[in-house]
């Protein structure tokens, strides 16, 4: 029992220790072990987990075969793509000692390893992630309504930066955009007042005076700048965005803090499968 | 072009349209893709992290090359391994530019322990080693987040309101506006957060503000998705355009065709039976 | 001042470091001892909290109007005669969100027995399914209905990302529930979930703390649990002291945060303008 | 009034393969057929440009590369547009990976940008060291002793062979970072372990996605600007004067973005429409 869990409680409350307090320390013997030779233990574990990912991984797919669950014919084809990967990684190079030693082939021109990364890596993993554009814009179509007053202010804001960052936003007049808020406005009236001669004095009032002095100012494309959309999705983008992702922030950066603080403790044993 | 260039256009078109086959239905060229990537990943991953790093930075600090002499019991058992492997382990020492460091025994220990976890009896071998990696990253973020996210964003916050020059309304610099709406959006935003309290009076209104700076912001975030997945989207368009051609005996026309083939044969006679989940894609 | 033990300890520890201090601090950075008091004052708060909470103290923890929202939409699956679908997220029991997941899933599963209402839980690990099971049985039995609990409530599907939300999909379309509920950590998946829900015309509530999801999750669903919120509720729902403890001692660094913002702007003026006090922002900057 | 409210709402129904397809052509036409729309750069993006232009001649610059094939599209020419930039006005360029495959991204932009356009020496003008695992404690590696980590470059040469990397012992001494990250680890681990406890000064560009994640850090000034996704780095571009792969897929990008409002927009008309004619009923 002391082996499974008193001991990798004590390994965490120890490093982390070390290496929160590493950060005071001014003796040079424990700066060297704790920036230098922990930090490399510590990367020289991060791979060897990677190593255990993948080998459990296999050893997944490898059961699914032999037992012939659900769907392992294509178990088999993972199982493969594995061999033949690990083939190019440790077994067959591709080129001569002259253009890549061991270890630099992993990232030279010309070995099988470069083939693999450019012809089967690259196509699957930019495919998988491109598939989402579909997905948002179905779901656009189909899900993202205005619910309520969060859901249409998220939805605007997002509108604004989609299109503002764009080229096509600075094609779009700010003249236009008032318009538009015009007619927003108009709606806004009508759902407020529920009167249609109101509502159509706004926008009728709302409109002519936009015409006006846009005929008075010559319809400049960016001008006024509150109204042009490259400039609002400027703001939103830099300030009210900023301030609300601030909150965030500093709300994960504390929950981050004492988490990590309750691993030292030895509070949270989440790790230990606890 | 060479042979293998030709052949590498076309398994990458074959994949990149298996892989989007997924938006017709779920079917067995998205299943054959997707579990060729899971394989491959696997393989790539493992192969990348033992090159970059077990075999330059522990291997070659337990026997640099700088050190070697045939005669010490160490690297008896080194040409032991270099018996094995001749790659990892080139005769004469590995030559990475490091001393030796017997230290390192101590992460290569680890380091098998958690290989070893593989076998179900002694699947708690891992934990020291996960022990060790968990401990490292809590003292360092404990630090690093509480510096970077809470502390420099109280200085961000805090903005100066004495500047004469700074004007007072301007949407695209800095102004008093401006940094009033960054002191209110945050500490409203962060009282949003706060569970202890009931959110009546003005807890519930500076709340109430507080979810509106938060709902922009996922605003934002949304445009930027939605922004990322199209770039990402126009890259893979790109790459097919450029396998369509000539030189690739025009790779992406035929591959489009076949699979077209294939699955509008299998869409036609699945229509004679009834469908069960036709949506379900 | 009612935790003795825990005010000795600190104390004895400021006074140590007092003494260390002015003993010359040898090997200490001082150009790091606002952070070093920061964490020493921020952990203190949290421990102090937390064995509050073990000791049996109560707080008050607001009620987070997410969880009426379940209950709305577990009554509405009753009045339909439709089952309620629950997704615990696609990642594993080491996930803090999925673990907050499943604590919900239990409250979930009280209201289910409740109601005599079919619940439906498909996951993607094995892990997870087991855990699922485990609380999903409890809950039941503690609504004395072990009756209506079978294994298959919750079911595993596969690991596979794609194929999972192809999977839950294939449910949503089949079985139509009147309520979805998502809560745990999701990725690209949660577009695709919430889409499917909304066209079969479901409740869908989200809980998720993958900041790249909520503004999807918000937009398509009928309520959302934003990332703290989701915790603070599954904290308040587990009972759990140290879970509790925890939340109630980041409230507290919370307004410690905030004061420290009005201050040191307040602090900032002044100093800017008359050159009274101290550069508050120069002492922030922790190098 | 009536007949368009019955349309909205039938093409409200269409199946999603429709949508697909309606995307799908938006953005392949625009990428056969371009516009060529005028791109106007953001402040964000220009405070990136004017903070590498004032760096002093020959300054040593840490680029470090944090991205995969994944999302080459909108890391990748950021890549270009930098490098380019940095070799344009002679400065010494360090190159270094925090992900596996961004070794083969730098490689990549090395060879076309150092090499082809610009024909610097390698190990006198720019130094190539490639990948280690370990995430923010490779950061906190380059922050302390450079050297310890990397003893050799990504062509197995000894560092202390490399000309360029005399004089280079820890982060503080290089002159500026710029990181081109897609996520973890990227920015946020470089603000939190490199810029802020040293005070070297750093940039960045991100994918959109991440773009909220950094924004605060940009906003108090702990990274100077930020390049957003693909229409950044057509910015950056447009800054330098010389167009390239982001250029020419913006009006891919602008075009589907209005479809993508276009959906949102229908869509909400139809559920407003449902939801009006339900009640009547």
């Amino acid at each position: 029992m002391i082996w499974k869990r008193q001991i990798p409680i004590l390994i965490v409350a120890f490093i982390g220790a070390l290496t929160l307090f590493g950060w005071f320390v001014e003796e040079p013997n424990i700066k060297a072990f704790v920036d230098d030779d922990a930090t490399q233990w510590y990367d020289i574990l991060a791979s060897f987990a990677i190593i255990l990912g993948a080998m459990n991984l296999m050893k997944m797919q490898i059961q699914k075969v032999a037992r012939q669950k659900k769907g392992w014919p294509y178990s088999i084809v993972a199982i493969f793509g594995f061999l033949f990967a690990i083939t190019a990684g440790f077994f067959i190079k591709g080129v001569d000692d002259s253009v890549a030693v061991w270890g630099a082939h992993v990232t030279t021109e010309g070995t099988l390893f470069k083939w693999i990364f450019d012809y089967m890596f690259t196509p699957l993993s930019a495919t998988m992630f491109s598939l989402l554009a579909f997905f948002v814009a179905s779901a656009s179509y189909r899900a993202f309504r205005i619910r309520n007053f969060e859901a249409s202010l998220l939805l605007v804001a997002g509108i604004i930066i989609m299109v503002g960052r764009v080229p096509i936003g600075s094609l779009i007049s700010s003249w236009v955009i008032m318009y538009i808020i015009v007619l927003a406005l108009g709606i806004g009236v009508n759902t407020w007042k529920k009167d249609k001669k109101i509502t159509f004095g706004v926008v009728g009032v709302g409109i002519i005076i936009v015409t006006v002095a846009g005929m008075m100012t010559g319809w400049p494309l960016d001008k006024p700048a509150i109204f042009y959309l490259p400039i609002i999705q400027e703001w939103i983008y830099y300030y009210p965005n900023v301030a609300g992702t601030r909150a965030i922030m500093i709300g994960v950066g504390l929950g981050i803090f004492a988490t990590s603080i309750r691993y030292i403790l030895g509070i949270e044993k989440s790790y230990i499968g606890e | 072009m060479s042979m293998t260039v030709i052949l590498g256009a076309w398994i990458a078109v074959f994949l990149t349209f298996g892989i989007f086959s997924y938006l017709y239905k779920d079917n067995p060229f998205y299943k054959t893709a997707e579990h060729l990537f899971v394989g491959i990943s696997a393989g790539y991953w493992a192969s990348i992290f033992f090159w970059t790093q077990i075999q330059p930075n522990l291997f070659g600090r337990l026997w640099p090359s700088s050190e070697f002499s045939a005669e010490s019991l160490w690297y008896k058992i080194y040409n032991g391994l270099s018996f094995l492997s001749t790659s990892v382990f080139p005769p004469g020492g590995i030559d990475k530019g490091h001393d030796m460091h017997l230290s390192y025994l101590i992460p290569f220990a680890l380091g098998i322990m958690m290989l070893l976890s593989l076998i179900p009896k002694l699947n708690w071998f891992a934990r020291w080693g996960i022990a060790y990696t968990v401990g490292m990253a809590a003292g360092l973020r404990a630090y690093g987040y509480l510096n970077s996210n809470v502390l420099g964003q109280i200085k961000g916050t805090a903005a100066s309101f004495t500047d004469p020059n700074m004007p007072f309304f301007s949407l695209t610099s800095v102004s008093t506006f401006n940094s009033l709406v960054i002191l209110v959006g945050t500490i409203t935003g962060l009282l949003y957060f706060y569970f202890s309290k009931e959110h009546k009076g003005v807890l519930g209104k500076a709340s109430k503000v507080g979810i509106y700076f938060l709902m922009i912001s996922f605003g934002a975030s949304f445009g930027f998705a939605v922004m990322g997945r199209i770039s990402l989207l126009i890259g893979r368009f790109v790459d097919l355009i450029k396998y369509s051609a000539g030189d690739y005996n025009n790779a992406t026309l035929w591959v489009l065709v076949i699979m077209l083939i294939i699955l509008g044969y299998d869409a036609f006679k699945s229509r004679k039976t009834p469908p069960v989940n036709e949506e379900a894609v | 001042m009612k935790d003795k033990q825990f005010w000795i300890v600190l104390s004895g520890l400021i006074v140590a470091f007092l003494i260390f201090w002015f003993a010359g601090q040898p090997m200490f950075n001082e150009d790091r001892v606002v952070m070093f008091i920061t964490i020493v004052a921020i952990s203190a708060t949290l421990l102090y909290n937390i064995r509050m909470a073990k000791r049996g103290e109560t707080f008050y923890l607001r009620p987070i109007p997410g969880l009426k929202a379940i209950e709305e939409a577990v009554g509405r699956s009753t009045e339909m005669g439709k089952p309620v679908l629950y997704v615990p997220g696609i990642m594993d029991m080491d996930q803090v969100e999925t673990v907050a997941g499943v604590i919900v899933l239990g409250h979930v599963a009280r209201m289910t027995a409740r109601y005599e209402t079919s619940l439906n839980v498909p996951v993607s690990r094995s892990i997870v399914m087991k855990a699922a099971r485990e609380v999903c049985r409890e809950s039941y039995m503690m609504e004395g209905r072990p009756d209506m609990f079978n294994d298959d409530m919750v079911h595993y599907l596969t690991d596979d990302q794609f194929a999972y939300a192809a999977g839950v999909n294939g449910i949503m379309i089949r079985e139509k529930p009147a309520a979805c509920l998502y809560m745990g950590k999701f990725y690209a998946e949660s577009l695709i979930l919430a889409e499917t829900g909304n066209s079969i015309g479901a409740i869908q509530i989200a809980g998720t703390a993958s900041q790249a999801q909520i503004p999807f999750f918000v937009t398509a669903c009928d309520y959302t649990l934003i990332g703290e919120e989701f915790f603070a509720a599954s904290a308040y729902l587990s009972q759990k002291p140290e879970l509790i403890g925890g939340v109630r001692g980041q409230d507290m660094v919370k307004v410690a945060v905030i004061s420290v913002i009005i201050l040191a702007t307040l602090l900032r003026f002044i100093y800017e303008t008359w050159g009274v006090g101290f550069d508050a922002i120069k002492l922030l900057t922790v190098q | 009034m009536k007949a368009l409210e019955d349309l909205i709402l039938k093409i409200g129904k269409v199946d999603r393969r429709w949508i697909f397809l309606v995307l799908a052509i938006a953005v392949f036409i625009p990428i056969i057929k371009p516009i060529g729309m005028p791109i106007r750069a953001t402040e964000t993006t220009k405070v990136v440009f004017n903070t590498i232009e004032n760096l002093p001649e020959n300054s040593k610059v840490l680029v470090s590369i944090e991205y995969s094939p994944s999302t080459k599209p909108e890391n990748h020419p950021m890549t270009i547009s930098i490098l380019r930039h940095l070799f344009r006005n002679n400065h010494k360029v360090f190159v270094t990976c925090l992900w596996p495959d961004g070794q083969f991204m730098a490689q990549d932009a090395l060879k076309q940008v150092a090499e082809e356009e610009f024909g610097k020496v390698y190990g006198e003008d720019y130094v190539f060291l490639g990948f280690r695992p370990g995430n923010e404690a490779v950061i906190k590696g380059i922050v302390s002793n450079i050297r310890k980590l990397y003893t050799v470059d990504v062509y197995q040469t000894k560092i202390d062979e490399i000309p360029l990397m005399d004089g280079i012992k820890n982060f503080k001494d290089f002159a500026f970072l710029f990181s081109c990250s897609a996520g973890y680890p990227g920015t946020v681990e470089w603000v939190q372990y490199a810029a802020d406890p040293t005070g070297v000064p750093m940039s960045s560009g991100v994918t959109s996605i991440q773009v909220n994640e950094v924004m605060p850090y940009v906003q108090s000034g702990q990274m100077k600007g930020v390049l957003a996704g693909m229409p950044g780095a057509a910015e950056y571009e447009a800054l330098m004067g010389q167009k390239g792969f982001a250029t020419s897929g913006m009006d891919a990008q602008s075009i589907a973005h209005l479809v993508i409002v276009l959906f949102i927009i229908l869509g909400n008309a139809a559920f407003f429409i449902e939801r009006k004619r339900s009640r009547k009923y």
